[in-house]
């Protein structure tokens, strides 16, 4: 057991699937030489070397496209977008070719390819740079989405993506990288489209993921002193999206808040609320809450910008509406 | 060239000719759905390229895939049961006209969103780079699609990477209703390349042996570590885009003018002023092309539909 | 009135609002020889010339990016993807630039844009070709989103997206073209962000859009057989969503089945049961339903495209869950 | 050129560098957030460009604008606010450092996804067309942004569709740590102009009458209805990508090599040799820019936060 920071997680994660198997490799850009924006892949270069950290034009769709074919040969790359943001500039890569040919050509074509994208606002980046659009990818069938928020599952879940043979979208948030936590020694992998639950508690269950675990870890601190006990559960994927732990916490709460850190219309939190009702109707005691963000492109002014994501104090106050 | 290697080549595309016009038979009739594009007027130009390369070469190209299929070794069978999206089918039914393919025979598709099997193809080079295989990879594109970004973006880290790939426009002047110079800012393809300082070659789409020359010349090039190549086919389409265009765009007597300039009718005559082959003995392939046709056609017709469950293969490799 | 088609209204609306208003021009692939591979800009071309329907290089994102530059010049562009599934060919200028100029800029920056969009799938055109993504556009803040369901409604909300100062994108489907309804005579524009009820009924309400209103509707004539009155409300706009009509209409029924043609995950009906939950919860008398499409990338085979995309057997079956 | 319009370039340039070593400081004191990318060392390119252009020529640049904002006529005031996140900024603080814009000054911004704002760049220089205005739009964007498939996109464009756009590429020789070489498949980008039969010129972007000139060249080719021109402009960025970039990508005599290259220097002793100015003239425009800068972030300092309903104003401009 060790406690590092998500970045050391990550990067260990892909240093050692590296090291282990030589098929697989990072591209993108600047994550060689400069040893990229968020230093996750700091000193790969040097190690690895130009032919398995390759920087890469300012050309996401290349990059996307470059790393299907690459992976369709046989090879495991791991294709880095910047941020997520930049995702849209290879959108038809991602959802209409990864998603789908392994579908359409009737499973020959395979694809294990791993797409790590830096999501998330808060930083002052403005409208196009803080984006949490994690919900419309998952939309699609055929793509994996997976966003960890601990150190131990970013690790586990990076391993696991770089082994799996499917087509991964996975994103990490810019603001968790120096969040630390407790990782195990050695080599282990955190199953992928499997939703756990971090926290245990009797009163409310709070399903979020990513950025918004620790926000709502705070709120569930502040809670505790009021005798409020909140469970909360990680989904850790998006899709597949495993509901069977918040189903069983909701039945035994029968309250729930969900919490995700991007806009609330046709967000994460209205396929999880709709799934509960579906699948729990008569446990409901309380309308589920939705805490996300304002509807707006996120502004640059500071104050403005965090009146626009979710706060420890929006979580506690939605809580508090269903307890 | 032995004579057989050029009887194969002729044979080759009269059977995409063939399969193609009872394609579009069926499609009159219903049985094929969707968008089919055909090949027709363009076959000396992937049978000749497929003919340039070695086994380990990969092929990718558009939805206008029957012809490129065919010469990769896919079966009339299992053209024509695709399209008629049967399990028998190269894709099992759920590719359909523009998604063809056969990775054990290497060919990659079969892509239908214009230029983005681009990006594909440089990755597909990139991943026999790494590997340090010697092949190469073929990536077909159609005129109109030298204006997407995604042409751009693969083109220029092909140079930059000195991926293994050849890039082929197939310029028969049209995408969709839209002549060249209605949409391209320049109208030879070919110069194209010069912004990437590729090196580059135009060749007469209509023969397929000059395609097939120009295709081994490349290969060698690529092969011997140059990195990317550029090359421009002059063709044509006969029919309309895809079933059901109106062809307000282009005068008949321009469509005429090209017809006559038949790659097969071309190639035959070839072959008969060369000596090669005799008029009775091209019959003979000609009557060969057109049983295995109508066999084709009776495979597919007879061969079962998808089973309900298939829906739900193939999403993934890991459920 | 008059009983004209989908394409026919569309059509109408484009041709008038050319006729008045000069900064209206129309730009996109084949919109102008060959009239459109939907022929909804059939004849344009003859009459309007080559200046104002502008046949474009394939290259979604200069026709997007094109159209947005017009508009912030004063123009009023009407750009044309043939498909909605080249949007993700111009996804940043839709998401990242559409939508934020106007916030990002302080309000200094002005967007009068039309992006016209088909979309559906039914057609047997594959995986890349055959999508209903409505809802991915519909979660940015600052774009708004227009899918018509009938003729009458297609021509007015053509008409005011057109004389609208926000970005629109305005998704038409395919297999609605040829499909009539009454269309009375003259000027007129229907509201953008307006749901309304197409159908009375005390029973169950059923919450859909665009090609799914004819799907509900053939539903509604056989439950009606059996007594069962169905009210139909129809959003029209995915953003801004109008939930009144929704809202007003369940207090009635207590009942609702929320009936799109995209993929259910992440999908519209997620968010439409969410906020009737929220807004209607003492109401429920039981699980809201959704009929969405399965998800899987939409094969070519007709009889498996068929049984992924929704029918009026399932929306029946999903009335019947709830009554 | 009057002596004052001289004069003008110079303590515009001063200016420039003078706010944006001043925003360096407000940095490091966590005034400023988000990303800050200094255009020092490469005033002498927004400067010379901005001074060749009509009022009716509309400006659009990449993230790197504060200088382009300055030259086209916001105020320091507005600049340091926006920097600021201040209401009194041009952007109303909602845009900060990479969304800088006044469009009564007919710049339109300050765009920070890479290459997007070209084809925004021939839309507008469409909509000049289309009401056939004489200006011509003025897109400026880095070597890094050639690389993209919107460059392509908006090039082959505004060569088909004749558009009166003037491109212009900064050539600073890096795209972040990514010296051109290493990400473009030619060293020049005017070289990727061919691709488009489009005309090009290369200019040294450290003289910035130079730039005015070539700029006035060019300006007056589109403005003839020739269409889009293509200027490379090569220079070189003095501070790092952004703050806080480790630098690792280049040697420190690169730099230095560079800096004794001050394109402010340059112009200061070519006016001096060419006794357009004295010393002391000179320096009294340094301390009038010194002064103005001070007095802009007093300004910017002592502006209020926007209120907080401005997080919902500006979504749409119909509710
Ligand atoms: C990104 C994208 N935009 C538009 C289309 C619609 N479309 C299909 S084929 C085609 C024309 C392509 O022309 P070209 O590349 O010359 O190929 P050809 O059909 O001539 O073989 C268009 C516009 C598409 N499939 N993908
Ligand atoms: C589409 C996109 N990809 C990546 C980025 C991240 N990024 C911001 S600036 C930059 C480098 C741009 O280099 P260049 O065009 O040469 O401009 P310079 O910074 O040298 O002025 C990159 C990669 C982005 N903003 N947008
Ligand atoms: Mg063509
Ligand atoms: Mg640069």
């Amino acid at each position: 057991m060790a406690r590092i920071t998500m970045r050391e997680a990550i990067s260990q994660a892909l240093w050692e699937e590296m090291e282990r198997d030589p098929s697989v490799f990072i591209l993108g850009e600047e994550v060689g030489v400069w040893g990229v924006t968020y230093a996750v892949t700091k000193g790969f270069y040097d190690h690895f070397g130009a032919d398995r950290v390759r920087d890469t034009p300012i050309a996401e769709s290349a990059i996307i496209g470059a790393a299907i074919g690459a992976a369709l040969t046989g090879q495991r790359p791991v294709a880095e977008l910047m941020t997520i943001n930049f995702a849209f500039s290879a959108m038809d890569h991602i959802v209409n070719e990864a998603a789908k040919l392994h579908y359409m050509f009737g499973g020959q074509m395979v694809l294990p390819l791993v797409i790590r994208a830096v999501g998330g606002g808060g930083r002052q980046l403005g409208a196009t740079h803080s984006q949490t659009p994690d919900a419309i990818f998952a939309h699609f069938p055929g793509l994996k989405v997976v966003a960890p928020g601990t150190p131990a599952d970013a690790k586990g879940l990076m391993k696991a993506s770089i082994r799996s043979q499917d087509p991964i979208l996975f994103i990490e948030h810019a603001t968790l990288y120096q969040v630390r936590g407790e990782v195990q020694d050695g080599d282990y992998t955190v199953p992928l489209g499997k939703s756990t639950i971090q926290r245990p508690g009797r009163d409310v269950t709070i399903v979020t993921y990513s950025k918004m675990l620790e926000i709502s870890t705070k709120a569930a601190d502040e809670l505790a002193k009021e005798g409020i006990e909140v469970e909360i559960v990680d989904l850790r994927s998006l899709r597949p999206l495993d509901m069977q732990p918040v189903i069983e916490s909701f039945k035994k709460t029968n309250r729930a808040v969900i919490v995700e850190e991007g806009w609330r219309s046709f967000g994460v939190g209205a396929e999880v609320a709709s799934r509960i009702y579906e699948e729990a109707f008569d446990y409901v005691d309380a309308p589920i809450q939705r805490v996300a963000q304002k509807e707006v492109p996120l502004p640059y002014n500071r104050v403005l910008e965090q009146s626009a994501l979710p706060q420890v104090a929006d979580v506690i106050k939605a809580v508090k509406e269903v307890v | 060239m032995e004579k057989k290697d050029y009887l194969d080549l002729y044979y080759q595309m009269v059977l995409i000719r063939l399969v193609e016009e009872e394609a579009a038979v069926l499609y009159q009739q219903g049985k094929i759905g969707g968008f089919l594009h055909l090949y027709i007027g363009q076959e000396a130009v992937s049978t000749g390229l497929v003919a340039a390369r070695k086994p380990q070469d990969r092929v990718i190209t558009a939805y206008r895939d029957h012809g490129v299929a065919i010469n990769c070794g896919i079966s009339a069978n299992e053209v024509l049961a695709e399209l008629l999206g049967k399990v028998t089918g190269c894709s099992k039914g759920k590719g359909g006209s523009m998604h063809m393919a056969d990775v054990t025979k290497n060919f990659w598709g079969g892509h239908a969103i214009v230029g983005a099997h681009l990006p594909i193809a440089a990755g597909l080079a990139l991943g026999d780079q790494y590997a340090k295989n010697d092949g190469v990879t073929i990536c077909m594109f159609g005129d109109g699609a030298t204006n997407i970004g995604y042409f751009h973006e693969a083109l220029n880290l092909s140079k930059v990477w000195k991926l293994p790939v050849l890039w082929v426009v197939e310029n028969n002047q049209y995408g969709m209703g839209t002549a060249v110079d209605r949409a391209s800012a320049v109208s030879e393809m070919r110069q194209k390349a010069e912004g990437y300082g590729m090196i580059n070659a135009r060749v007469d789409g209509m023969d397929v042996l000059a395609v097939k020359q120009a295709a081994a010349e490349a290969l060698d090039y690529i092969r011997s570590g140059n990195g990317p190549y550029f090359l421009e086919a002059m063709t044509y389409r006969f029919r309309g885009h895809s079933m059901g265009d109106p062809e307000r765009y282009r005068k008949q007597d321009e469509v005429k003018k090209w017809q006559e300039n038949d790659p097969i009718g071309i190639y035959r005559s070839h072959l008969m002023t060369e000596g090669i082959a005799t008029d009775a003995e091209l019959d003979v392939l000609d009557d060969k092309a057109a049983e295995e046709t109508r066999l084709a056609v009776q495979f597919a017709e007879s061969s079962p539909e998808p089973a309900p469950e298939a829906l739900w293969e193939n999403v993934y490799v890991e459920n």
